[in-house]
């Protein structure tokens, strides 16, 4: 079986168990039958892909042309290949997922909940035709189709005028994006005269200032999509309102066609794409990480939470991408290949312990109906299996050692130190991005700390919370699928294709001091006594779950320290009989600087020339013949 | 064999900093202060106890003393201190990332226990922390352009001897570590660690439900790291202690972090703490020390 | 030929400046008869194919489309005064204003050819015609505007030279029948649906 | 050819005769498919010609032929449907709707002469006569609103048609001994008195213009759609507007492109510019589609004005136009009805009440915003193809960012109506004959979106060679 024949039959399967699940009548079966053909042909298509990355050339299938004026064709290569096997394998893991988590949707009767199969499955369709189309109008198609499709599932819950609302914020984003990808691609076109993607790249652009234009063009298209900075408005508001397994899929991979897009545009379409390209995308990337785990340092909802640091990550990845490129600029292949490599990996990290940490949010929402975290606490003991694979995923996020999230930010960091260390102004960039990269880990770990410690440990703060439990085997064996790939890529590379097994030696003296450290403390309790008592209240005996530290609390120091860029607005009202404080509101909040400074003042702005123009149509037939009698005079006077 | 001796010489020099710090800082206020073997009997004596555990506390809260001891433990293997070669040859960026492995769990068990005390000092320790990424990494980076090497042993053995003083991107590094060394690990004037207010704690807050052999393990590895730190300054500073004789190399150590105490020990006498809202100019301005440093390096 | 282009401008002035409808009526009869003579006027040779059009002309111009008017005022008790927008003063300003610009127009795009008077005639007329459907309030001053516009255009047409064939001439003249005649049983039904024929108080559809 | 003249007159008899909607529709039906059938026939012979000078069928008019007849035969099966509903609520009499059948047949009429005109002031009255036949319509219910609609659209339409008639005589002028028809005026390109071509183009451009509803002479346009029965609102914005444009198409390879290029772009991007604003604050449903028309206008002007790769897109778009957009207008008319107003806010929840109109309603708001995967994407993707090749960066721009304001719009409205909770009141149940039509609609503009035939795109490219400026 060739191969054009088994992407064929992946791409079949996937549309046959969709449109299957719609005529189904019981709703579980037609998830199972959907959701599972979902994971099936995720399946195969993990496997031919990494079948296919081992072995090298590129795969070219001519496909039938959708337009009359250009060839169409899929065009298959190792960067394709890798971003097959991200899609497939996250599609795998939250299609397996969704076959758990998506019956909570079965007792409504609502019969939209069938259609959530084919979507699904269109999406995880769509973004494979998006990484594998080998000219542009393929590439738009499968773009636009994986919008539209991620669109009607934000929109799933349409009940909600918040769905609704997140769901038209993210389709104008994208749409925006779109726009923007068109502009780069033309530009592109224009100058070779092709649409297909080889022609891009053996022709060289005419000059710098149109590559730069391009350049600005596929920045704001592929950044939309990628939740870059100053683009990132929509990742917020759409991932929350999305069902989990598709926040998972759309924060694991979705947003990543974006990083697709610039890699492909900036390594492979422009031929030789001078320093300062790469420098602003290593500098946006460094804004978004900064910005991103900011905003998510100050987020109460635990998706919404996540989300932004969709953004924090994929600024990471922007700065490795972007670092690649000027070095590779610069002339410092070893340098830009480790970053880039780096920055490759990290997609496919943060795919995981993203989908893996959505996943888990799902669950833990699923059990406590909220998505804020401080009603919950104390998770770990009703949820435990959740609770150490969110754990993990929490470690990974954070690039703790030894998890996957450090093992690919390990690559970055070798890669700007050694091309930092030829100097001159690339060294400055580098060691800025080096600076800026250490933040975000640092302003990473606090967010999860703050995470972990306020959903899964203390003591409930509901009573939801207490009484949650773990989910179905459905929903639990992918967490620890993907926990467990968290963990072993964090260790596999580095034996690999790193080759640095010196800090595969320190992981293992790690494992054996801590299990010796954890014996020694296990016999010493069962020689000298444990016992279980209240915590510490300073003396004050009755703690109640009211004065645990909140979240909000936990966030309240780092935040205070960039009060300047968040601008948070507090409120605070006294209530006073006489001397007497009887009553304090206290209320702060942390807008979206972007949101709240430019897009919104935007809108409204145009609101106001729309507002102007509806007076213009008065309904007086009298003006109306004016126009036209103006639009003569002023034309006869302007173009005799 | 020196390389075996070098993870107990760490665990014995330990105490013995600790020691020497209150030392100092009792002979600068005109005390006595307690006699260096007490801080040795007192991790023995916490050792031997059996432990009071939060009643809400999870299995984060009992992993975690064992962590915390076995990274500082893994990271002393790596810091070379009497001899360029080390047990644990490790990338500096691997060391620096493996000291958030137990600020992970100690933050953790902080906010594990339910306390209000543990969040304050959990988000506290979380926040200095991360505000001292950037100067750790930028520093052990400089070093690391020195010392042309990434691993950390290459790196302090790397750079050339001669004269520290016609270095200034050496001595701004130190100076940077030494600020960095500071925060990390809760000295004045980011924190005090002989506090007994609850509400001024960092450190101290997190460890208050611990007891018994977890606090003594957690005891043990705040010394430990406090230690690694002044052997990676001294180190820093005196590179040719690391190629002596091996006769003359352990007492060479000793001294290194005997100094090195008596130092911190007088800049904590002489310094008030900070209010809280400064720790981060104060890590910053230690950010910029570095980035100075490094642009030092690259003007040359 | 140059007489009979003055009288119809002076025609459509008069039109244009009244205030009173019926006077404005029978100037526009008048001028619909006479432009009815123009082609007779210009081919000066009896062809059948002028006859035609005058006869058309006059039929449509001079008579049935007054006509309409005339019953439409009767009928609908429409009143006497024309209730512009701007005052009568205004308005003879305005038309002399137009006349002038339509004059120095023809000059500067050279339209002197065949008969410069003609064509400048015929633009005061469309100016005046358009001036009027934009200042006047009632449904039928703009339909008299717009038949004023129409006899100016005619009259350009004329002047120009251009000809047609002749179902295209007849075409013309039943499209504008048809036009002024729906017109026509629009006011009929404006007025029986709304009481009024104020088109400054028609704007209900609006944004 | 003749039978194309004689069918929808034959149809408007059978109307005055008939004694109910259905008799009335089977008639238009019939008349609309007679003349599907007769264009079909005629399309191997092209060009035809007949009445000497004064009508000639070639592949442009043939294009614009074929839109005209499918409209109206999909237009004609939903009245059928809309008419009983109407007639069945006590809305309309029985004397109603034989009218209506009476003048859209008679409007038809006007449409296909408008298309086999070769004279150019033949085609002129024909775009004349449209006007007026299609006035009734608009004012079919006879209430306050539709007697306003129809003033103006007969005021406004009349003194804009007056204008490209003042341009026939500045051709005429211009063109010399040359005859007036578009055959003789291409051969004649660039021998013509450049002064006057100029003047004509300009009021060729508002005259027609304003019939094709470009700003700023649009204003009659969101009235009379409005205000017109369903039916007759999709074939006002689906054909009518396609017909001035086709009038407007005749006269350009006389011209200059240097002089025509920049004002048909400035048109444009004011066409889409305007409505993009209004559609952005818009409360009335039909309205907001009548506004669409608009900017669809404008899209297409522009691409013309783009020229070069452009034009063909330009071509293809006025069919993608005419398919969503009638899909609209008849999806509307059908949820007016049942839900009782044009009020685009209390329409909502679509998809739970009404599923199949819910997606009928969402296909055709995203057909119309020009989303994958339907056909107007790749005509408006085209348009801008054409307008960066050809170096005009600014305006496509420009063009992109308003679509994208618009896009915006469209699905902020749909999403509202379609999704959300459903009204308190029951629907009245669905009409099998109003979504028929709509079901065949949406599989076309599919089909335009994910298979553009070859055959097709060769002939809008020997089209817009036949449309090229001089």
């Amino acid at each position: 079986m060739g191969p054009p024949v088994f992407a064929f039959v992946i791409a079949l399967t996937y549309l046959i168990s969709g449109a299957a699940a719609l005529w189904i009548r019981s709703p579980r079966l037609s998830r199972i039958i959907g959701f599972g053909g979902g994971a099936v042909a995720s399946g195969m298509g993990l496997v031919a892909a990494l079948v296919r990355l081992l072995q090298g050339e590129p795969l070219r299938i001519a496909l039938p042309a959708p337009v009359p004026w250009v060839a169409s064709e899929l065009y298959v290569d190792g960067l394709s290949l890798f971003f097959l096997a991200v899609i497939f394998l996250v599609g795998f893991l939250s299609s397996v997922y969704a076959i758990g988590y998506m019956r909570k949707y079965d007792d409504e009767g609502r019969h939209r909940e069938k259609t959530a199969p084919l979507l699904f499955n269109l999406l995880l369709l769509c973004m494979a035709a998006v990484v594998s189309a080998g000219d542009m109008l393929s590439f738009l198609l499968g773009w636009e189709g994986m919008s539209l499709t991620s669109y009607f599932l934000v929109v799933f819950e349409h009940e909600r005028a918040e769905s609704r609302r997140a769901g038209l914020i993210y389709l104008i984003a994208t749409h925006i994006g779109t726009g923007g990808i068109l502009l780069a691609f033309l530009l592109l076109v224009q100058s070779t005269g092709s649409f297909s993607f080889h022609a891009f790249a053996h022709v060289p652009l005419p000059d710098v200032g149109t590559q730069a234009l391009a350049f600005g063009f596929a920045l704001l298209g592929f950044g939309t999509k990628a939740g870059m900075f100053p683009f990132h408005i929509w990742l917020p508001h759409a991932h929350p309102a999305a069902p989990s397994p598709v926040s998972a899929l759309m924060s694991g991979v979705m947003i990543k066609m974006g990083i697709y897009g610039i890699v492909r545009f900036l390594f492979y379409l422009l031929p030789a794409p001078p320093l300062a390209f790469g420098a602003v995308l290593a500098g946006l990337g460094l804004l978004s990480g900064i910005f991103g785990v900011l905003y998510a340092i100050a987020q109460h909802d635990l998706k919404r939470l996540l989300a932004f640091h969709s953004v924090e990550n994929i600024g990471i990845i922007l700065i490795g991408i972007g670092s690649a490129s000027a070095c590779e600029a610069a002339g410092f292949p070893g340098p830009s290949r480790l970053l880039l490599a780096g920055g490759l990996f990290h997609v496919l990290n943060h795919a995981l312990f993203k989908c893996l940490l959505f996943m888990g949010a799902g669950a833990v929402l699923q059990a406590t109906h909220t998505r804020n975290i401080e009603r919950m606490g104390g998770l770990m003991r009703g949820m435990p299996l959740t609770g150490i694979a969110f754990l993990a995923g929490s470690l990974a996020i954070s690039a703790v050692p030894p998890f996957n999230g450090f093992a690919s930010e390990f690559a970055m960091y070798r890669g700007l130190w050694e091309g930092a260390a030829g100097g001159g102004t690339l060294a400055a960039i580098l060691i800025t991005a080096m600076a800026g990269l250490a933040l975000i880990g640092g302003l990473a770990f606090i967010c999860f700390v703050k995470v972990v410690g306020t959903v899964f440990l203390g003591t409930p703060r509901s009573a939801a919370s207490s009484g949650a439990r773990d989910p179905g085997h459905a929903m639990i064996l992918p967490m620890a699928g993907a926990a467990f790939l968290c963990a072993a890529l964090g260790v596999v590379p580095f034996l690999y294709r790193f080759r640095d097994s010196g800090n595969v030696t320190v992981f293992a003296a790690l494992f054996v001091t801590i299990g010796i450290l954890a014996s020694v403390r296990a016999v010493s309790l069962r020689r000298n006594g444990k016992r279980v008592y209240e915590t510490w209240g300073c003396g004050f005996s009755y703690a109640t779950p009211r004065m645990q530290y909140t979240a909000s609390s936990f966030a309240d120091p780092i935040l205070h320290v960039f009060r300047g860029v968040l601008r948070p607005r507090t409120k605070k009202e006294e209530r006073l009989s006489g001397r007497f404080l009887l009553d304090l509101e206290y209320e702060t909040h942390i807008g979206d600087l972007f949101e709240n400074g430019l897009y919104l003042p935007l809108y409204r702005l145009f609101l106001r020339f729309a507002f102007f123009a509806r007076r213009l149509h008065t309904g007086y037939i009298h003006l109306y013949l004016g126009y036209i009698l103006g639009t003569i005079v002023l034309l006869l006077i302007l173009f005799r | 064999m020196e390389l075996a001796l070098q993870i107990p010489a760490y665990l014995v020099l330990a105490p013995f900093l600790v020691g020497i710090i209150r030392k100092a800082k009792a002979f600068l206020s005109c005390r006595q202060g307690p006699p260096l073997r007490q801080t040795y009997i007192d991790l023995f004596k916490l050792f031997r106890r059996g432990i009071v555990r939060s009643r809400t506390a999870s299995w984060v809260f009992d992993l975690s003393a064992p962590v915390i001891l076995g990274t500082s433990v893994v990271l002393a293997g790596a810091t070379p201190l009497f001899s360029r070669a080390v047990p644990l040859p490790m990338h500096f960026i691997l060391y620096i990332y493996l000291m958030s492995l137990p600020r992970f769990f100690q933050t953790l068990a902080g906010l594990d226990t339910g306390s209000a005390f543990g969040g304050l000092g959990s988000s506290r320790e979380a926040t200095v922390a991360a505000m001292a990424e950037p100067a750790l990494l930028l520093s052990l980076c400089g070093v690391g352009f020195l010392g042309k090497s990434q691993l950390l042993d290459g790196m302090l053995g790397g750079i050339p001897p001669g004269r520290i003083f016609l270095r200034p991107e050496l001595i701004l590094i130190a100076g940077t570590l030494f600020l960095v060394l500071l925060a990390e690990n809760s000295r004045i004037p980011v924190d005090d660690p002989a506090t007994h207010l609850e509400l001024t704690m960092i450190h101290e807050a997190m460890v208050l439900d611990h007891s018994g052999i977890d606090l003594g393990m957690i005891q043990l590895a705040a010394a430990l790291r406090l230690t690694v730190f002044s052997a990676l300054i001294t180190g820093l500073l005196f590179p040719g202690s690391l190629s002596l004789p091996p006769v003359l190399a352990l007492p060479a150590a000793a001294l290194k972090i005997a100094l090195s105490g008596l130092v911190v020990g007088v800049v904590e006498s002489g310094m008030a703490r900070m209010r809280l809202s400064r720790i981060a100019s104060f890590l910053m301005t230690a950010t910029v020390l570095a980035v100075i440093a490094l642009a030092v390096r690259f003007a040359r | 030929m140059n007489t009979l282009t003055v009288l119809l401008l002076l025609l459509g002035i008069h039109v244009a400046v009244t205030d009173r409808i019926r006077p404005a009526i029978r100037s526009l009869a008048l001028q619909g008869i006479l432009l009815g003579f123009l082609p007779l006027a210009d081919s000066a040779g009896s062809s059948w194919r002028a006859a035609t059009l005058c006869l058309a002309t006059v039929g449509v111009k001079g008579i049935a489309i007054p006509a309409i008017l005339t019953r439409a005022t009767s009928r609908l008790g429409i009143g006497q005064e024309f209730e512009s927008l701007i005052s009568t003063k205004a308005n003879i300003l305005t038309t002399g204003a137009l006349a002038l610009a339509a004059f120095l127009a023809c000059s500067r795009f050279g339209l002197s050819g065949s008969d410069e008077l003609g064509a400048a005639a015929g633009l005061t007329l469309i100016f005046s015609g358009l001036l009027m459907m934009t200042t006047r309030v009632k449904a039928v001053s703009q339909v008299i505007g717009f038949v004023v516009l129409e006899n100016g255009i005619f009259l350009f047409g004329a002047a120009s030279g251009s000809e047609f064939t002749l179902p295209i001439e007849l075409g013309i003249f039943l499209d504008l029948f048809v036009a002024v005649f729906l017109m026509g049983i629009l006011m009929f039904k404006i007025h029986r649906t709304f009481t009024h024929m104020d088109v400054r108080k028609i704007h209900t559809l609006k944004d | 050819m003749p039978f194309l003249f004689l069918m929808p007159l034959a149809a408007a008899a059978v109307a005055l005769l008939a004694r109910s909607p259905g008799q009335a529709a089977l008639g238009t039906v019939i008349g609309a498919s007679g003349i599907v059938a007769d264009a079909v026939l005629m399309a191997s012979s092209l060009p035809l010609s007949g009445g000497g000078d004064l009508f000639r069928l070639d592949e442009l008019g043939m294009y614009f032929l074929f839109l005209v007849a499918g409209v109206h035969l999909v237009c004609a099966v939903y009245s059928y449907g809309y008419f009983r509903r109407e007639t069945e609520r006590g809305h309309l009499g029985m004397s109603k709707v034989r009218k209506y059948h009476v003048w859209i047949n008679l409007f038809v009429l006007s449409m296909v002469s408008v298309v086999c005109a070769h004279h150019l002031a033949l085609q002129w009255v024909a775009v004349e006569a449209t006007t007026l036949f299609s006035a009734p319509l608009i004012y079919l219910h006879g209430d306050r609103k539709g007697m306003e609609a129809a003033w103006k659209y007969l005021l406004i339409c009349s003194v804009g048609i007056a204008f490209a008639f003042l341009g026939i005589i500045f051709l005429s002028r211009a063109a010399g001994d040359f005859p007036l028809t578009y055959t003789a005026l291409s051969a004649a390109a660039g021998k013509l008195d450049p002064r006057f071509l100029r003047l004509s183009f300009l009021f060729f451009l508002v005259g027609y213009g304003t019939k094709m509803g470009l700003a700023p002479m649009h204003t009659w346009l969101p009235d009379a759609h409005s205000q017109a029965p369903a039916p007759a609102s999709a074939m006002l914005s689906g054909v009518l507007l396609n017909c001035a444009l086709l009038a407007l198409l005749r006269i350009l390879p006389a011209v200059p492109g240097s002089y025509a290029s920049p004002l048909l772009i400035l048109f444009g991007i004011a066409s889409i510019a305007v409505p993009a604003l209004l559609i952005a604050v818009q409360r009335d449903i039909k309205r907001l589609l009548a506004f669409s028309s608009i900017e669809n206008m404008g899209i297409i002007v522009l691409g013309i004005g783009f020229g070069g790769g452009a034009r063909p897109a330009a071509l293809l778009h006025v069919l993608n136009h005419s398919l969503a957009k009638v899909l609209l207008f008849l999806v509307a008319g059908d949820l007016v009805l049942r839900y009782g107003t044009q009020r685009i806010q209390r329409i909502h929840g679509i998809f739970r009440q009404a599923p199949l109109s819910g997606v009928l309603l969402f296909g055709g708001v995203l057909a119309i915003a020009g989303s994958p995967p339907f056909g107007s994407f790749w005509s408006e993707f085209g348009i801008l193809a054409g307008g960066i090749s050809g170096g005009r960066l600014a305006a496509s721009l420009a063009y992109l960012a308003l679509l994208a304001v618009i896009f915006g719009s469209f699905l902020m409205y749909g999403s509202g109506m379609v999704f959300g909770d459903g009204n308190p009141r029951k629907l009245s149940a669905p009409e099998l004959w109003c979504l028929l039509p709509a079901c065949v609609l949406l599989v076309s503009c599919l089909w335009l979106g994910l298979h553009v035939p070859a055959g097709l795109y060769r002939l809008l490219e020997r089209l817009s060679a036949t449309v090229a400026f001089s």
